[in-house]
């Protein structure tokens, strides 16, 4: 993807000091605990898969610092999303207990991993397949206007590959018709797994969608966390202000593997080299240096608090125990009288 | 006053919104049209707002109601046939039947299915899903046979705090007429002893019952007493009141207008053999659809269904053994 | 839709005496079909349902005149294509057939009235599910290019409500991906069963969804045969020449109910008097008439021919038995050994 | 040497691609990654141009792949996880399956399901989705516990003029090991005798036929000699094979890793409930994973699912009797 492409540009809408320490901030708390928690994997203490924002925090954190949980904004993360999550307000020990199978996480463990949400703050837990996650914050979106709450908007996040499901353009379709404020982040890091993106897609740039679906995008390098602050933050204006759906595309590279089983050897030094595979906590810091807004000893400061932090909720969550099969209810209905035993006849 | 099976659930619809302000409904012409059955007509005009015209977009129609529910909506969804539902599988068995376990907030939406065969319905709009359904955990699966079950089954189902996948059958439509509505009626999860008899039972459930009344009416001609449990609900199996049932006669033929292969008939006789197996005095039988597609025309898809006279067939089969 | 919208126009890539004539032929054939089976639909003898394409002949046509099934083309009509079934080659008696459950139609009367097709032939036996049928159109170009058959195109109909299914995007974006040669032509008549447009897409034009696939784009108005001769045919060459997808949209009215159960009473009379209310028909004979082409004696007798044939394939077909349960061997497997009895145990 | 049940996988493939032109391969990272469990390694080098990457659209996976095969094309699908089949439901259940039912033409394509559960799968990474698919005439679904089986009847799946949906079973992929693949096998529709014995019957497939074995060990111990029939395929059922066991034995236990509603063990206890009744010396048994989604923590992941242990003791009951 060409440079020229890139139709985002810095509107100083909301690139403030303040506003981008703690974005920064976020992204460093994403990166540390994601770092602890391969670790973690790598020694065998987590089971199942550990999965990586790394390279996309900037725009993981752009989205989610543009919507406000206490207005009653809603948020769909997707599996790269930790910046995201914490920046939007979920604790940092509810991703520790999920990733480490403790019964006191927001999934009790029967989730892991990604597989978590809250749905009261208006954090959805995804399901693996992808797309299907969308819809269901239209919904929300719908249910709000129902209950005359019309001050909130959406973001959902999903990636390049994500944006090839059914479910991605029934659910875009549908938030245009409706005409919900729905801000759609769609981070395209050249890659859904090993498959890059010419085999996902055959347009120049995803955000030539938005058009078809007669929504508003955006198209942005999403390695530039002020471009990624500033665009998301009118994109969510604009929702607000009822100009429909929003789609967002964040050009980057993952600079990690699909997983931590993956090693990513597919991709190419050129892809590493390029534009997009510089690293958006890197870009930012600078930044923040270079601007005066912050300085390499704070930086370390803060670098350090955020590893006790991450400290603190893994081995918290390492020391809880984990489910017991005895106490579980094994029931899948909220109707009890109507659950059928297990019994095993 | 007549009322159809149709008209009860349209009834039944009326009366959730007037009774539920949180209750919407939302389909592929659903709204000022009234539904391709016309099972939502006048609804739209009568709560303007509530009654909602879909895309073409079945994954993202339950996607966004299990959405809804998180604000305290309780959303109704029309599928324009069950067959095509295929599309929103996904939603409803992983994402909606889900919730519940995952999080611990309910996820109360209500899944209409135009289900069953119909003259020159053809394979994709005669289809009858519930046992696919069924085996996913989480859902409710009703499939009410009466126009009195239609109404409070429906209900009902719009107050259960999980999502229920309301099978309701297009041949009963406008075949089964009631006096009037009832004010109160069983709970789902209970089911209804159709007729009583002791010579053998039928366990079965939508359309079939009917078929299976008129065959306990030729069976009574040769002398035999017939008991018809309508399950009424298929998720849960009330397995009570069919086993009682098989305690009085000692014989059980199951009767199911889907496919063969799996599905109600086998729950309910791997239930019976199981836990009533000295109940049985003749190996239990089952009647299916036939292993094919739904056939098109009439002549095949009256033989490709179970009907009057092959339950009462098989049902001689298992009084001469 | 303003009439700046139509993005087509006439190259007259195509627009021949003898084609045209051909294709209004094809046009008459099935609207008289058509309403033929209307009658014997409220006459008790079609049980099931009766779709009309009415209104949609020319763009049916149009589609249909592009391919060559004798160059291994493919075509993937839908309920509205009785025109452009005839113009592919699919036989009058194959239609009339299925529509009156013969038990000697192509689908043997296990299916019926537009659920036919000729696999052989080139053309897919649709399911009802919208939009599945366009992966299989791309499937089927998927297994000429492994079979080093490189000439051959398809084409794929789907309506404006079709648009909005998952099957849709999905076959399009892969089509796209592989750049496949296969034209889909979209029949914005204006109504899926009874939803208007604005609650089924918030776009201008459907044809802005092109550029978000990466495939080229026409928007036409479907009413005038010429246009629509001239545009499928420059976007067959356009495929056949590598070009890839190529999307259609052509602008018409439904000018019947969804089916013939149905009055279409939400249809409005500002819609029927609008810029897409004429009846393609009429608007052909009268191009063929004041061009010199053809004249109403001669229309007159092509109508009487037209007569003749329909009344000779429903005739057949109605004296023709249905079908005998005894004969069927309700076996839905190829692998017979494999298939299990239909035992009622 | 030694290959596992994996590499089987990937031998067969490699193979089926080897002899037959027309043999493709489509799917998400199947290309040159290998596929996410690789079990598609080195054959897009090998095979140029037919192993080949899919986006994430399961259902035009499926749909292109009908498609293909009226051109001569015998398609492998793999999807990614067994659960991602939902997206494709459709296709598979009411195109693919449909298709020579409606048009006389087949539609050989086989979709390869990575399924069943493993450590810290969890819900959507977990499902056994077989009996789903068992349901939809027109399909044959394969559910092979050895690597002899992953290997030849992957090879046949490819041969067969139906849609094929073939069950793999991921916690098998590694586990399992066998000295060589076999030359010839058992043809698609067999069951085999894992284990013979005279005092039980436990009918099951895939990875439970393993716990059923460990827990036939066990029995043994105790003095009981217990039978396993691995059924192999799950449509058809060789109920023959299973009928002669149970009249050895007169004991039926049936066990899948599936939801208990419905199923498998329903299906294979109503056939032989009703047609070897008088076979059997107790009530038929069944024993499946518990009805909640499956969970994410091992601890509770070994709780859901049967096992070696809790096979054991159904069968303790089952002798009891
Ligand atoms: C419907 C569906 N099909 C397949 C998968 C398996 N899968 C999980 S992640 C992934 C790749 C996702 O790529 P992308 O959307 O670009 O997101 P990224 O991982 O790059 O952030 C795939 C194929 C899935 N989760 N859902
Ligand atoms: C997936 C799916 N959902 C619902 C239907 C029911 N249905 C049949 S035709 C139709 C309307 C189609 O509208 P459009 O695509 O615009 O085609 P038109 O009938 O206008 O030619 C609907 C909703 C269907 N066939 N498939
Ligand atoms: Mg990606
Ligand atoms: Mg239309």
């Amino acid at each position: 993807m060409a440079e020229a492409k890139i139709k985002g540009s810095k509107n100083k809408y909301c690139d403030s000091e303040s506003r981008y320490r703690a974005a920064f901030r976020y992204m460093l708390l994403a990166r540390v605990f994601e770092e602890r928690t391969a670790n973690l994997y790598r020694a065998g203490k987590i089971v199942g898969g550990v999965f990586m924002g790394k390279g996309q925090e900037a725009f993981s954190v752009g989205l989610a610092l543009a919507l406000d949980k206490n207005r009653g904004d809603v948020y769909g993360p997707l599996i790269r999303d930790q910046a995201g999550r914490l920046a939007f307000g979920e604790a940092l020990l509810d991703a520790a207990r999920t990733y480490l199978g403790s019964i006191e996480g927001p999934m009790k463990a029967r989730e892991g991993n990604v597989h978590r949400g809250n749905i009261p703050m208006g954090i959805i837990p995804m399901i693996s397949h992808l797309g299907s996650h969308i819809s269901v914050v239209s919904g929300r979106l719908i249910g709000k206007r129902f209950c005359g709450q019309k001050d909130a908007i959406g973001g959902v996040c999903i990636g390049d590959g994500g944006t090839s499901t059914g479910a991605f353009h029934e659910a875009l379709n549908q938030a245009a018709v409706e005409k919900l404020p729905l801000v759609v982040a769609v981070a395209n890091n050249q890659f859904a797994y090993s498959t890059p993106t010419d085999r996902q897609f055959a347009c120049d740039d995803l955000v030539d969608r938005a058009i078809g679906y007669g929504v508003e995008g955006h198209s942005i390098d999403g390695t530039d966390l002020s471009l990624c602050l500033d665009t998301f933050q009118k994109a969510a204006t604009r929702a607000r202000e009822g100009y429909g759906p929003q789609l967002v595309i964040g050009h980057l590279l993952r600079l990690c593997g699909h997983g931590e089983h993956d090693d990513a050897s597919y991709i190419s030094e050129k892809h590493k080299q390029g534009v997009f595979g510089r690293d958006c906590v890197d870009v930012a810091q600078q930044y923040l240096i270079s601007s005066g807004w912050s300085n390499l000893a704070e930086i370390e400061q803060w670098t350090a608090e955020i590893q006790k932090e991450v400290e603190k909720a893994t081995s918290c969550a390492q020391r809880e125990s984990g489910p017991d099969p005895f106490q579980e209810t094994w029931q899948a209905l909220a109707t009890t009288r109507l659950a059928e035993g297990n019994s095993t006849a | 006053m007549s009322i159809t099976y149709l008209e009860a659930i349209q009834a039944a619809q009326d009366r959730a919104l007037a009774e539920n302000e949180f209750v919407y409904i939302y389909g592929q012409d659903v709204g000022s049209f009234g539904g391709a059955f016309k099972a939502t007509k006048n609804l739209a005009a009568k709560y303007p707002g509530r009654v909602i015209d879909a895309p073409i977009s079945e994954d993202a129609m339950v996607g966004s109601a299990i959405g809804a529910t998180a604000e305290g909506m309780r959303p109704i969804l029309e599928m324009q046939f069950a067959d095509f539902s295929t599309i929103a599988i996904n939603q409803i068995c992983n994402q909606a039947a889900t919730q519940f376990w995952r999080t611990g907030i309910p996820c109360p939406i209500t899944v209409r299915l135009p289900s069953g065969g119909t003259e020159g319905g053809g394979p994709f709009h005669s289809q009858s899903m519930e046992a696919i359904y069924a085996q996913y955990p989480g859902l409710i699966v009703l499939t009410p046979a009466t126009v009195e079950d239609a109404y409070s089954m429906l209900l009902e189902a719009v107050t259960i705090d999980d999502p229920v996948v309301f099978c309701e059958h297009k041949y009963l439509y406008y075949h089964l007429k009631a006096d009037q509505l009832p004010d109160k009626n069983l709970p789902v999860g209970k089911a209804r002893i159709a007729r009583t008899g002791k010579h053998a039972t039928v366990v079965t459930y939508s359309a079939m019952v009917h078929e299976a009344l008129r065959a306990a009416d030729t069976l009574e001609e040769e002398g035999w007493e017939i008991e018809i449990v309508d399950l009424r609900s298929i998720k849960p199996i009330d397995t009570d009141t069919v086993l009682a049932s098989v305690a009085r006669t000692g014989r059980l033929l199951c009767v199911s207008e889907a496919f063969p292969w799996g599905g109600v008939n086998a729950e309910v006789i791997s239930r019976v053999t199981s836990e009533g197996f000295h109940l049985l005095d003749a190996p239990p039988k089952r009647l299916n659809a036939k292993d094919t597609p739904i056939p098109f025309h009439p002549n095949l898809w009256k033989a490709h269904r179970p009907a009057s006279q092959s339950i009462a067939s098989s049902l001689r089969d298992l009084l001469r053994y």
